[in-house]
């Protein structure tokens, strides 16, 4: 039961590297976070503050629910041999949170920006199973264990490097952040968040963090060999230390996506749908189909 | 307390902006709240000091007091009537939120409402509309107008004025079928309506400086964080113009923002521009050179523009087109709320 | 096995339960979400059943149907974000008396029935089986359902586009 | 009666009820959406059953086969659902199903 302090951690972490890159303190986190917990909550007239914190709630339980099959080094928390399906189901849960979050206040920037989780997650939806369901496929497994394991050899970013993209921009997508941030967009005040003060606004926010922590850490067993080191550095130079691989390839990750967002402003829905399913979805499929052919042959 | 001195140390702030207020006091503050790091709130419930500038007029005092009702405490409001008392002012609100106590003895730092009217000129109450939190949708009306020819449900909402980008005491009454926009007027607090035709570029900013306070908008709203910031420096420092020319071609060459400003009309004639990408290259390449200025259109005309597009989208165009609200709506009728024509349900 | 028939009765309590909350709230969004929290606790079971991935699927499946439920619902419902009173029914006595009828007979066929019940087979993985039943001897069931799939895209987009 | 009898005859009771909610609202609702939401809760205890079936039953394969199959059935009736849903409110505007019987009548 470490694992949700854990991931709170890590999530902190990744919001103070973010904040480094944003030129503030690495302890906006933590002063964010003491921040909101003394700020009183709030209700909106004709709310259903109930429902609303269900979803709030659900948010970083969903995050940690994911990453429990998520192995952190060479064993998961829980070796779920469906574990890919199960993280790909915990994701989607997280946009019902945001809905209902964004729903709940009664008020309609609130409910704008819950609405744009719809667009958002049935745009990114396709193209991220396609790239999850690939490394399954050539591993032929549905265990994120057994699917760090098939790399010994060949790192799937290597071999199906459309894939791993693709990934990265669902892992974004997923958290509603960066590029994706529609949903709690400026534009809208903060959108789903925009009603929300306290703790109800701090379960949101760091729930976001504590999501996009977990989807990057799956990119670690899906797509950079798990806990292994590098096949390219010949023996390992700190043996027995899978859980060191993995932080060091989940900081790189992490990264990757700090830069993702530096790079990408805020899109809106109607111009990322148009780029899902005219760009992503047929690179997905092929990405797919390629990997499934040299699997078969 | 702990938490109250970690709280002082990065505030988030409202400001809260009339339509008349002195551009220099607005610019001011912008650039000493950059300076001090402290956030912009993006709504009522992220702020921990609601900032009122200039003199606000009885109209958008009624606003204050609705949307001080909603910030959470611990909470500070404060008055920045011109731009000498600002840094005092600033001191005092994180003075303000640091002693569990709010200080009854400066004027500028008030943390109960009881106390809040010092802070306000007087005015017609009677007219109190509150303009930023959203009505309640009671029971939608049947939409005019929306893409599909569905005529769904249709919400009247005020945007404005407290929103985070948007034009200074501006309220837009919208017309929303889910989140597009369906119908649009515009509204400025305090300032006759018919006032005059706009001021065609006659900003007191200068040619530069009003495209980089446009494109920090746009840029803000678009969550490109880093050019925001650029851009709102290169506004506030007096730059080189080379150092002008250079940031125009930087956002030029950057594909990504292009990608996302692309695909938005600009309906209505309120500029030369068709599109808003249009728009923004035409503000990002003139930086530095000898156009006239970018042509400032009234705030009916740009609020006129928002209709037919998704309320982001919407947001992206008004900021672009950044109507001078000193001068009122515009020559348009004044705002009557709509006519409930058609119960559903 | 004991485990079992508590995680099978309380879970089957859940469903059933916010089942019935479904059409007893007055706000669309809450009976949407009972909708869904009764899927999961059949999901649940169903993975309790050794059925980790239609389990799974089932939660994933269901969680994005009420999304899509959600865009009906704004767009079809009243107001969208408020609790109005919600009671839209006719003939409720009928109803009710047609629901205990069915769940009277069922649950008496239930009980009396001699199943049988060879118990859970050590068989290897069931994701495996299923997919090489689907791809195998139920060929023609998964080429149905494709095809059904298929014909719902063309059906409903046929009937739910505008002709004008 | 043995344990693994226990555990299905129990998940079938909950299957059952289930089912009977679900007619219940199918049959009383008027909305179009809140009937669909009863057809689903009919789907649901019919999922439970076959997943008893399939555990109890030493594992056929055509229990998890039919599993897939009501999976389907219910995107296909939700998809089909709010196609008529829509028809019905384009043509009509209504979307409860006793004010389309009275202005076809």
């Amino acid at each position: 039961m470490v694992l949700a302090p854990g991931l709170v951690l890590v999530a902190g972490l990744a919001a103070g590297l973010k904040a480094v890159t944003a030129g503030e303190s690495p302890a906006t986190p933590a002063v964010e976070t003491l921040r909101l917990l003394g700020k009183q909550r709030r209700r909106t007239p004709d709310d259903d503050p109930g429902l609303a914190r269900v979803g709030l709630a659900l948010l970083p339980v969903a995050a940690v629910l994911a990453l429990a099959v998520v192995p952190l080094g060479d064993r998961a928390p829980v070796d779920l041999d469906v574990g890919v399906v199960w993280f790909n189901a915990m994701e989607v849960v997280a946009w019902f949170a945001v809905w209902v979050a964004g729903w709940g206040p009664n008020a309609v920037t609130s409910l704008a920006g819950g609405y744009r989780v719809l667009p958002l997650g049935l745009a990114y939806e396709v193209p991220h199973m396609l790239a999850i369901i690939t490394p399954a496929i050539a591993a032929g497994s549905l265990s994120p264990v057994a699917i760090a394991a098939a790399q010994q050899d060949l790192w799937y970013a290597v071999w199906m490097p459309a894939a791993f993209v693709l990934y990265l921009v669902s892992v974004a997508a997923m958290a509603f952040w960066g590029p994706f941030a529609a949903p709690l967009g400026r534009d809208l005040a903060g959108g789903a968040a925009a009603e929300h003060a306290g703790l109800d606004r701090l379960l949101l926010l760091a729930g976001r963090w504590m999501l996009l922590t977990a989807a990057a850490a799956m990119a670690v067993p899906l797509f950079l060999g798990g806990g292994a080191p590098p096949p390219i550095t010949g023996p390992d130079p700190f043996p027995g230390l899978p859980a060191l691989w993995f932080g060091v390839k989940l900081a790189v990750v992490l990264g990757l996506l700090l830069a993702l967002r530096r790079a990408v402003p805020m899109l809106r829905m109607a111009r990322f749908a148009t780029l899902a399913w005219v760009v992503l979805v047929p690179l997905a499929v092929a990405q797919a189909l390629v990997v499934t052919l040299v699997v078969l042959a | 307390m702990v938490l109250r001195s970690v709280l002082a140390r990065r505030p988030h702030v409202l400001t809260i902006t009339p339509a008349t207020v002195d551009l220099g006091l607005r610019l001011a503050v912008e650039a000493e709240l950059a300076r001090r790091r402290w956030p912009e709130a993006s709504a009522p419930v992220d702020a921990d000091v609601a900032l009122v500038l200039g003199t606000p007029g009885p109209r958008l005092a009624a606003v204050v007091r609705s949307v001080w009702a909603t910030v959470p405490a611990p909470r500070v409001l404060v008055a920045v009537p011109t731009a000498g008392v600002l840094r005092s002012a600033l001191d005092d609100a994180a003075a303000g939120l640091r002693s569990s106590r709010p200080r009854g003895s400066r004027a500028s730092s008030l943390s109960l409402d009881a106390s809040n009217d010092a802070l306000l000129p007087d005015g017609d109450w009677a007219d109190h509309r509150e303009v930023d939190v959203p009505p309640e949708p009671q029971m939608a009306d049947l939409a005019f107008y929306d893409r599909d020819g569905l005529a769904l449900d249709a919400l009247h909402v005020a945007l404005g004025p407290v929103l985070p980008h948007w034009p200074a005491g501006l309220v837009a009454h919208v017309t929303l079928a889910g989140d597009l926009v369906t119908d649009a007027h515009a509204e400025v607090l305090d300032v006759p309506a018919s006032v005059g035709p706009g001021s065609r570029g006659r900003s007191p900013l200068g040619p530069d400086r009003t495209r980089l306070d446009v494109l920090t908008r746009v840029l803000g709203l678009l969550g490109a964080d880093h050019l925001a910031a650029r851009a709102r420096h290169l506004r506030d420092h007096d730059p080189e113009p080379g150092e002008l020319t250079a940031f125009g071609r930087r956002l030029h060459r950057n594909r990504p923002v292009r990608w996302a400003v692309r695909d938005v009309p600009l309906v209505g004639g309120a500029v030369e521009e068709r599109t808003l990408a249009d728009r923004v290259a035409h503000l990002a390449g003139a930086l530095g050179g000898s156009l006239p200025p970018p042509v400032r259109p009234t705030a009916e005309k740009a609020v006129q523009a928002m209709v037919g597009l998704e309320l982001g989208a919407a947001r992206l165009v008004l900021a672009a087109l950044d109507p001078d609200t000193t001068l009122g709506a515009g020559p348009v009728a004044a705002f009557a709320p709509p006519e409930v024509t058609h119960h559903h349900h | 096995m004991t485990a079992l028939v508590a995680v099978v009765g309380a879970l089957g309590a859940v469903a059933v339960v916010t089942g019935l909350l479904v059409f007893t709230v007055n706000s669309m969004a809450r009976a949407t979400f009972l909708l869904l929290a009764s899927f999961v606790a059949v999901g649940a079971v169903l993975i309790g059943f050794g059925l980790g991935y239609l389990g799974t699927v089932v939660i994933l499946m269901m969680t994005i149907e009420m999304m899509i439920m959600v865009v009906f619902m704004v767009m079809l419902m009243m107001n969208p974000a408020g609790l109005m009173p919600m009671t839209m029914v006719h003939n409720r006595r009928g109803s009710w008396a047609i629901a205990l009828v069915v769940f009277g007979l069922l649950t008496t066929g239930v009980w009396l029935v001699p199943f049988p019940t060879p118990g859970p087979a050590a068989v290897g993985d069931p994701t495996l089986a299923l997919g090489d039943a689907l791809m195998g001897g139920q060929m023609l069931t998964m080429m149905t359902l494709g095809l059904a799939l298929l014909a719902t895209i063309v059906g409903t987009v046929a009937v739910a586009v505008s002709r004008r | 009666m043995s344990t693994t009898e226990l555990v299905l005859r129990l998940a079938l009771t909950a299957a059952a009820a289930l089912i009977a909610t679900g007619l219940y609202g199918a049959l009383s609702q008027q909305s179009v959406v809140m009937i669909m939401m009863g057809l689903e809760l009919v789907v649901n205890g019919l999922l439970l059953a076959a997943g008893a079936f399939w555990w109890a039953g030493g594992a056929p394969v055509v229990a998890s086969v039919l599993i897939v199959v009501l999976v389907t059935v219910m995107a296909v009736e939700m998809a089909m659902g709010f196609a008529v849903a829509l028809a019905l409110y384009r043509a009509r505007q209504v979307d409860l199903t006793d004010d389309a019987a009275e202005l076809a009548g």
